[in-house]
């Protein structure tokens, strides 16, 4: 048996900040559902019979304040593993491991300048780069209009996404439009798009901005193809709002179970997970896919735990964390695994195209994987 | 041109937007001389209340009417049990229990009803429609228009809308008078309450109901509601579509969408360095 | 002559600053009462006292109810109107919203568009100006508003501090001359405290002398222009 | 100053002095941050408490600062200490030239033009244009400072942190004796005379246009050098952290802490640092509503705020006289 | 009085001033000589304070000139009026209400002391210096005027005559040529009254002042004045000694009522 701090005989300390307050509070639900998988893990008895003690912190999405609150789970509470941004170079000088990052930004997967962090969604510019590739098959006229959140996450996915066009970015990108979070309505930069002539959308936004770009440019009269980040492929939380009909025909990507599509109506890993809602987590909201997300990530930090056994040291924690082999949950789609290596810091890198049928989404083609 | 009217067209409806939370502002400016930053929560609220109406089968206009009642009285009570202690307190100090009110507001309705988007009904026939707005957008400009004409009738011409705004000009005298301060300020937060829900109630089918959904327009109606003067509701209704077009071209067509904001803000600023107290302000003397 | 008001054992502070030490005095129906005192002897906080805008213990009837520690805007809807010390005008209201208000508590439209029109008969500066912004009249203009806002509640008792600050002496003596008729003809009484002692004596039937919130002196006004104290400090002769 | 509020700050400063050795790093972390609000919250205090011109945006002056340190550090190579007079000296600039058409505006007009200000920080930073130098919407990650070589030397061993904090600790005491004599003398006068009455100033010869820009100089240069102090602290900066509702968390600070009064700058730092730790502890389903529900609680109980409620203590027992407190402040 | 123009220390001329459709000054002029005190008098709204707010710079003229000491204070900036030598009190009491009674005055001192925003934030002795004196003239004044025990208190709750004289204080600290007193007796009574013109008296004949006067309490007024101008809706309609003028019959119908209704 070896421990490290945040580790001992009886429990294992899990830190994590989320903002529950603030302006992206909807996130909170991810700490939330986190926090109930663990509760559910100790009613099961724990970890190789450790509990798990998860402290999460409210950063209130304020870079100073994670940074706060993170050198506070660190150096206050002792914990194992926390997660998150400003922190990234403290972590890593502390040699804290920092797993599973809730974000796809592109930069939490650099196992080289940063081998204590870990993201864990298939990274936003690996996604965009799968829809580049989508449209050269099938459109390799396009003439492209994207609408981004000018903020870390819609750069992230635009850089991906005319990286994935190549040279052709330049000439096929015909309008590009941001907004910011505290904008009320996209209405007037889906005109901007529309009146450029373009003929394929591809739409960088949050559920409520997503949700008003697709009625918005159904409303006006503008048909393009239309590419939706995976962040906002919902369902119930966006496309309904949205108004089902105008949303047909779009395209997005997809890794864990959407829990407002009928699909997943009697599918067991969904109703594992609805039976854990009502149980751990009654306040949470079923259609909301963070909680899906957050009950995916636990499950995966539960499996890096299993794995450690008796050795848990930081530096064990993070070796478990980079050999994931094929390991699978239910809530992921079908085909979709979780793997890792020591130079592979990107958890989940495969989705898989799927297009809106009017009533659910019909998944397409190959599950498409970036796994070297 | 097509192109320039269709983006003055949305911002017409955007504009009504802000219109719509800006004349609540100007309800409680007129009422308590503050500006109650808590307003976008209230309406917020005020919306989410609707919403559960209407989702436990409730008719959409008796929702409506409903929800507008509900808003009247919880402004009453919020004045009556939040603001009446800090009646006497330094002005600051009650723009941070405005705060503190916002914050809570936005708390618990995401603790409530969770942060997940909800779509919102719309009352109007698809005849309302026009060629470029939509028949919410245009429904939601009228019931503006219809809210600033019973706010305007209500100030010029009523006694009761005199002596709310001498009660907020003067308290110690409006005593004197027989005005009972305590309940003009409960009446003018219930009013303003009122007003707001019907904002949110206008604005969420076009937004989307979420417990942020009036932070970022407050901001808006805000500055729209000086732009306009503060003590005008017309002014409000017409600094809200000032606002709101000058947005959208700014965007379109003039400095793109990253700095419109910036560039609105410095146009308003300067608007109000030549016109301190807005378009249709009116000019308070104050003499030795 | 019954008491329309009587005040016992009046005791008034700012925060913890006591300032009237038990005040005592009646005021009869249809009476005027002039109240005299050196600079900060609590004529003012009498009158503030009167009308609960101070914290006030004590016994004060009006028309035989205790009003007391009742709420400044009820004592004034039972018919006791005040014209405050420094004017207490709406600055940013008009001169006629002004008036307006001071009848807020009537109900008597027709009746009120009257008395707006003897207002302006008595002060026709006020017509002249009746649509400017009252903050911009001149002192002695506001002065004429402010009692003339009083006057619109028809009260039954009305609360002069001070109603010829800064008048002209001309209109000095006019108002005194309109709160005469005002008394005789509809039988207002009213509590003055006016600096210009003599005119005060003049008008008052009674009157009192307050000192470091105590009354002092009291008595019929021809007594007090009688008394040698009054006649040294007040009148000057 | 009288002899108690002397021996009263010597004493502070003397306790300011041990804490680092006994806290944890953590905790001289946060004390740290404490002191850089503090510098912030005395920085708006001059204008809106003294001077009574209320911002809604000393959170921009406190980025400008921010970014300033961070982009010299980064980007000029220059040591963190000498960003710091620089950022403060940016600041009073830009705060003065704001302060200029300033004057044309008052009461909430000049709310929303000081919270268009605040609004438009971030955008700013995010710009396209400027992303070279600010980093756009990543935002700029610098390096903690190490204690200095001579230091160590003369066989003194700090932590990073330690050090850290007895820097910002000497810059605001610095900062709070200036703040001090200024607005215990002439200028300080001026100012509160503009705020009471400004016509009245006025005709006692006051140049009210220049003392008041001079006041918005002089308020965003100290909420600037805290920005600076800030991001060495945080080690980063990035245009999220300065959001309007870090300007809105300025004015709660002072109006919490006491306006118009140099001690409420220290209270209303400590609110603004623990309260909303101490409200996520009570509270992960609704963080805010605990707080709001402190805000509003800490109004309630002490309206002129911390060192408003312990003036009128002392002076409770020394003379007595009370004022309403609607006429003691803005 | 033959005010020649070497001896006039103020010098209105032909000023006019216009609100909208009201005109409150129409056409004034008249000289206030060195060392003397005129009394300004006319019915309510006849435009004495805004001569008054004219001369301080808070109101501009629409014609005419005013001329201090040989020089127009048109293009004066207000905040210099004090410095130049001009110092008032306001009709409606315009004191720094937060303020103790002694800051009050020092604040008066403002134009006859130095000082910056850097001086006085890093202690300059000169800084220093200035502020122990703004200190000891602010005592030197309470105590001329019987306020010293009421250095510390706020002045806000003071009672109103009180505050009068704080406010006359203050205008004092900056050591005026020409004192402007906007209706000092008012809500005075009887022996304040006479308190006040003895001090009023007695300051001029101690700091050599020039005095120009609007008071309504004709008694006090007729007996302080060396000259009288009387206004009527802005407009000059007598000028004389006291004696002259309670007599002019214009103004005894506008404005006094009676002539035999005062006394010397
Ligand atoms: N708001 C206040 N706060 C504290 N003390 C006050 C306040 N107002 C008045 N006082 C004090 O109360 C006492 C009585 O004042 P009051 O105004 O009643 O006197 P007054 O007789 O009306 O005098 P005046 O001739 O000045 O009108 C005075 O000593 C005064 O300082
Ligand atoms: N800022 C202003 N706006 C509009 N009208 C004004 C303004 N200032 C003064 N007036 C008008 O000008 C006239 C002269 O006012 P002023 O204050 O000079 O009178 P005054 O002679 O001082 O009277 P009093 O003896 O009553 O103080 C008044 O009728 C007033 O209504
Ligand atoms: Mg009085
Ligand atoms: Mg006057």
């Amino acid at each position: 048996k070896k421990y490290d701090p945040g580790a001992s005989d009886k429990e294992i300390k899990v830190g994590n900040t989320n903002p529950y307050s603030g302006p992206a509070s909807a996130y909170g639900a991810i700490g939330k559902s986190i926090a109930a998988y663990f509760r559910m893990v100790n009613d099961r008895g724990g970890i190789n019979g450790r509990k798990l003690n998860f402290i999460s912190y409210d950063d209130g999405y304020s870079p100073p304040k994670t940074v706060e609150m993170a050198r506070k789970l660190v150096e206050q509470d002792q914990v194992g593993t926390p997660s998150n941004t400003a922190i990234h170079k403290y972590m890593n000088a502390k040699k804290v491991p920092q797993l599973f990052v809730a974000t796809g930004a592109t930069k939490w997967n650099d196992a080289k300048s940063f081998p204590w962090t870990m993201g864990w969604q298939p990274n936003y510019q690996t996604e965009a780069r799968i829809y580049a590739r989508h449209i050269l098959q099938t459109k390799p006229n396009a003439k492209i209009a994207v609408l981004y959140q000018n903020d870390d996450y819609g750069k992230d996915y635009l850089k991906g996404f005319e990286d994935g066009l190549g040279p052709q970015a330049q000439k096929m990108i015909v309008a590009k439009a941001s907004y910011e979070v505290s904008e009320p309505t996209v209405d007037s930069q889906i005109l901007q798009l529309k009146s450029s002539g373009a003929d394929v959308f591809f739409n960088i936004t949050t559920p409520k901005f997503a949700a008003q770009a697709i009625r918005a440019a159904y409303d006006s009269g503008w048909k393009p193809t239309h590419y939706l980040n995976n962040v906002s492929n919902s369902v119930g939380s966006v496309l309904k709002p949205a108004g089902i009909e105008k949303a047909v025909g779009i395209i997005t990507s997809a890794y864990v179970k959407d829990p407002t599509d009928k699909r997943w109506a009697n599918d067991p890993g969904m109703k594992a997970w609805r039976d854990f809602m009502a149980k751990y987590n009654p306040d949470g909201d079923t259609s909301d896919p963070f909680n899906v997300y957050g009950y995916t990530v636990a499950a995966t930090l539960e499996q890096v735990l299993k794995q450690c056994g008796d050795t848990l040291t930081r530096e064990n924690v993070m070796k478990q964390a980079a050999s994931l082999k094929r390991f699978r949950i239910d809530t992921l789609l079908p085909g979709i695994t979780i793997s890792t290596g020591p130079s592979d810091y990107a958890p989940i890198e495969a989705m898989q195209l799927e297009r809106f049928n009017g009533h659910e989404f019909e998944l397409f083609g190959e599950v498409i994987s970036n796994e070297q | 041109m097509e192109a320039v009217l269709l983006q003055v067209l949305a911002g017409l409806a955007t504009g009504g937007i802000y219109a719509s939370l800006a004349l609540a502002l100007v309800m409680i400016y007129q009422a308590t001389h503050l500006v109650n930053f808590a307003q976008g929560e209230m309406a917020m609220f005020a919306t989410y209340i609707a919403w559960s109406l209407v989702n436990a089968g409730v008719g959409y206009w008796p929702a409506f009417l409903l929800t507008v009642l509900i808003a009247f009285v919880l402004g009453v009570l919020i004045e009556r049990v939040v603001i009446r202690p800090v009646e006497n307190a330094p002005v600051l100090a009650v723009v941070v229990v405005f705060i503190g009110l916002l914050v809570i507001l936005n708390s618990v309705a995401g603790w409530i009803f969770t942060y997940t988007i909800k779509s919102f009904p719309s009352p109007f026939p698809p005849a309302l429609g026009i060629r470029y707005m939509s028949p919410h957008q245009v429904g939601a400009l009228l019931v503006t228009l219809i809210v600033l004409a019973l706010l305007y009738l209500f100030f010029r011409f009523t006694p009761l809308g005199l002596a709310m705004r001498a009660a907020a000009q003067n308290p110690v005298s409006s005593r004197l008078v027989g005005i009972r301060v305590g309940w003009m300020l409960a009446l003018g937060w219930g009013l303003a309450a009122a007003v707001g829900a019907v904002a949110g109630m206008m604005v969420a089918p076009i937004v989307y109901l979420d417990p942020n959904m009036m932070s970022g327009i407050l901001l808006y109606a805000f500055a729209a509601a000086l732009l306009g003067g503060i003590d005008s509701p017309g002014g409000a209704v017409v600094g809200g579509l000032v606002v709101g077009v000058l947005e959208n071209l700014l965007g379109a067509f003039v400095i793109g969408n990253e700095l419109k904001l910036v560039v609105a803000l410095v146009l308003i600023v300067g608007v109000l360095l030549v016109r301190p107290s807005g378009f249709f302000g009116s000019v308070q003397v104050s003499r030795v | 002559m019954t008491a329309l008001l009587e005040v016992a054992d009046l005791r008034a502070s700012y925060g913890a600053t006591r300032v009237l030490h038990g005040i005592e005095f009646s005021l009869g129906e249809r009476s005027i009462t002039a109240v005299l005192g050196a600079n900060g002897a609590g004529k003012t906080t009498t009158l503030r006292a009167l009308c609960g805008m101070v914290r006030t213990e004590g016994e004060i009837r009006f028309a035989g109810q205790r009003i007391a520690g009742r709420r400044t805007e009820d004592i004034a809807r039972l018919g006791i109107a005040h014209v405050p010390d420094g004017r207490g005008t709406f600055l940013y209201l008009t001169t006629e919203e002004n008036l307006r208000l001071g009848a807020y508590a009537r109900k008597d439209k027709r009746a009120v568009a009257r008395d707006v029109e003897r207002m302006y008969a008595y002060f026709p500066r006020l017509k002249e100006r009746r649509r400017q912004q009252a903050g911009t009249l001149s002192g002695g203009e506001q002065q004429m508003l402010a009692v003339s806002r009083a006057l619109m509640l028809a009260p039954k008792l009305l609360l002069l501090d001070e109603p010829s600050f800064g008048l002209a002496p001309l209109v000095v003596r006019e108002l005194f001359g309109i709160l005469r008729a005002i008394n005789a003809e509809s039988g207002v009484s009213m509590l003055l405290v006016e600096q210009n002692a003599a005119m005060a004596l003049e008008l008052a039937d009674h009157a009192c002398v307050i000192e470091t919130g105590r009354v002092v002196i009291a008595g019929t006004a021809a007594e007090l222009k009688r008394d040698d104290g009054v006649r040294r400090a007040y009148l000057g002769y | 100053m009288s002899k108690k509020l002397v021996t009263v700050t010597i004493l502070l400063i003397v306790l300011a002095c041990v804490l680092p050795l006994v806290l944890t790093n953590y905790r001289t972390f946060q004390a740290t941050l404490v002191l850089v609000y503090a510098i912030a919250l005395l920085g708006l205090n001059i204008l809106t408490g003294y001077n009574g011109q209320i911002s809604l945006g000393h959170g921009a002056f406190y980025a400008i600062g921010a970014y300033a340190a961070a982009m010299l550090m980064d980007q000029a190579g220059m040591p963190y200490w000498a960003t710091i007079p620089i950022a403060g000296a940016v600041c009073l600039v830009i705060g003065f030239l704001f302060g200029l058409p300033a004057l044309r505006l008052e009461g909430l007009y000049l709310a929303l033009a000081t919270f268009a200000l605040a609004v438009s920080m971030p955008p700013i930073l995010k710009a396209h244009f400027l992303e070279k130098w600010t980093g756009g919407v990543q935002g700029i990650v610098i390096v903690k400072p190490d204690p200095p070589a001579w230091l160590a030397a003369a066989g003194v061993k700090l932590s990073a942190d330690q050090w850290l904090y007895y820097f910002v600790l000497a810059i605001a005491i610095v900062l709070f004796i200036a703040g001090w004599n200024l607005i215990s003398g002439r200028v300080g006068r001026a100012l509160v005379a503009i705020r009471d009455h400004h016509t009245a100033a006025e005709a006692m010869g006051i140049n009210s246009a220049i003392y008041k820009s001079l006041a918005f100089g002089v308020s965003a240069m100290y909420t600037g050098i805290a920005g600076a102090l800030g991001a060495i602290a945080v080690q980063f900066v990035a245009p999220d952290s300065f959001t309007v509702f870090l300007s809105i968390t300025f004015l709660v600070g002072i109006v919490v802490g006491g306006l118009a009064s140099l001690s409420g700058a220290l209270h209303g730092a400590l609110f603004i640092q623990f309260v909303p730790n101490i409200a996520d502890e009570l509270s992960k389903a609704a963080p805010w509503a605990v707080f709001g529900v402190f805000l509003i609680g800490f109004v309630y109980l002490m309206p002129t705020g911390v060192a408003g409620a312990l003036r009128a203590l002392t002076r409770r027992r020394s003379s007595g006289k009370l004022l309403h407190p609607k006429e003691a402040l803005p | 009085m033959a005010a020649g123009a070497e001896q006039a220390l103020l010098r209105v001329q032909d000023v006019a001033v216009r609100f909208g459709g009201i005109v409150a000054l129409d056409g004034v002029s008249f000289d206030v000589p060195a060392g003397r005190i005129v009394g300004l008098i006319g019915p309510n709204g006849a435009g004495k304070t805004t001569l008054f707010n004219c001369i301080s710079r808070l109101y501009p003229c629409e014609r005419g000139d005013i001329a201090f000491a040989g020089r127009s204070l048109l293009g004066v900036p207000r905040h210099r009026i004090a410095a130049l030598g001009i110092g008032r009190t306001f009709q409606n009491l315009a004191l720094f209400r937060t303020m103790s009674v002694l800051e009050n005055v020092m604040v008066g001192r403002h134009s006859r002391s130095r000082g910056g925003f850097f001086s006085a934030a890093v202690r300059l002795p000169y800084a220093v210096r200035a502020d122990a004196e703004a200190r000891g003239k602010a005592r030197e004044l309470l105590a001329l005027l019987d306020l010293e025990r009421f250095a510390d208190s706020s002045v806000a709750a003071l009672p109103f005559g009180t505050q009068k004289r704080v406010e006359l204080a203050r205008a004092l600290a900056a050591e005026p040529k020409l004192l402007l007193l906007d209706e000092p007796a008012s809500g005075l009574n009887h022996e304040e009254v006479g308190a006040i013109g003895a001090l009023i008296r007695s300051l001029r004949e101690r700091l050599e002042l020039t005095v120009l006067l609007v008071e309504h309490h004709m008694q006090l007024l007729m007996s302080l004045s060396d000259w009288v101008v009387a206004l009527n809706f802005g407009r000059r309609i007598a000028e004389g000694t006291p004696a002259e003028v309670r007599n002019h019959p214009e103004l005894v119908r506008a404005y006094l009522g009676t002539a035999a209704s005062f006394s010397t």
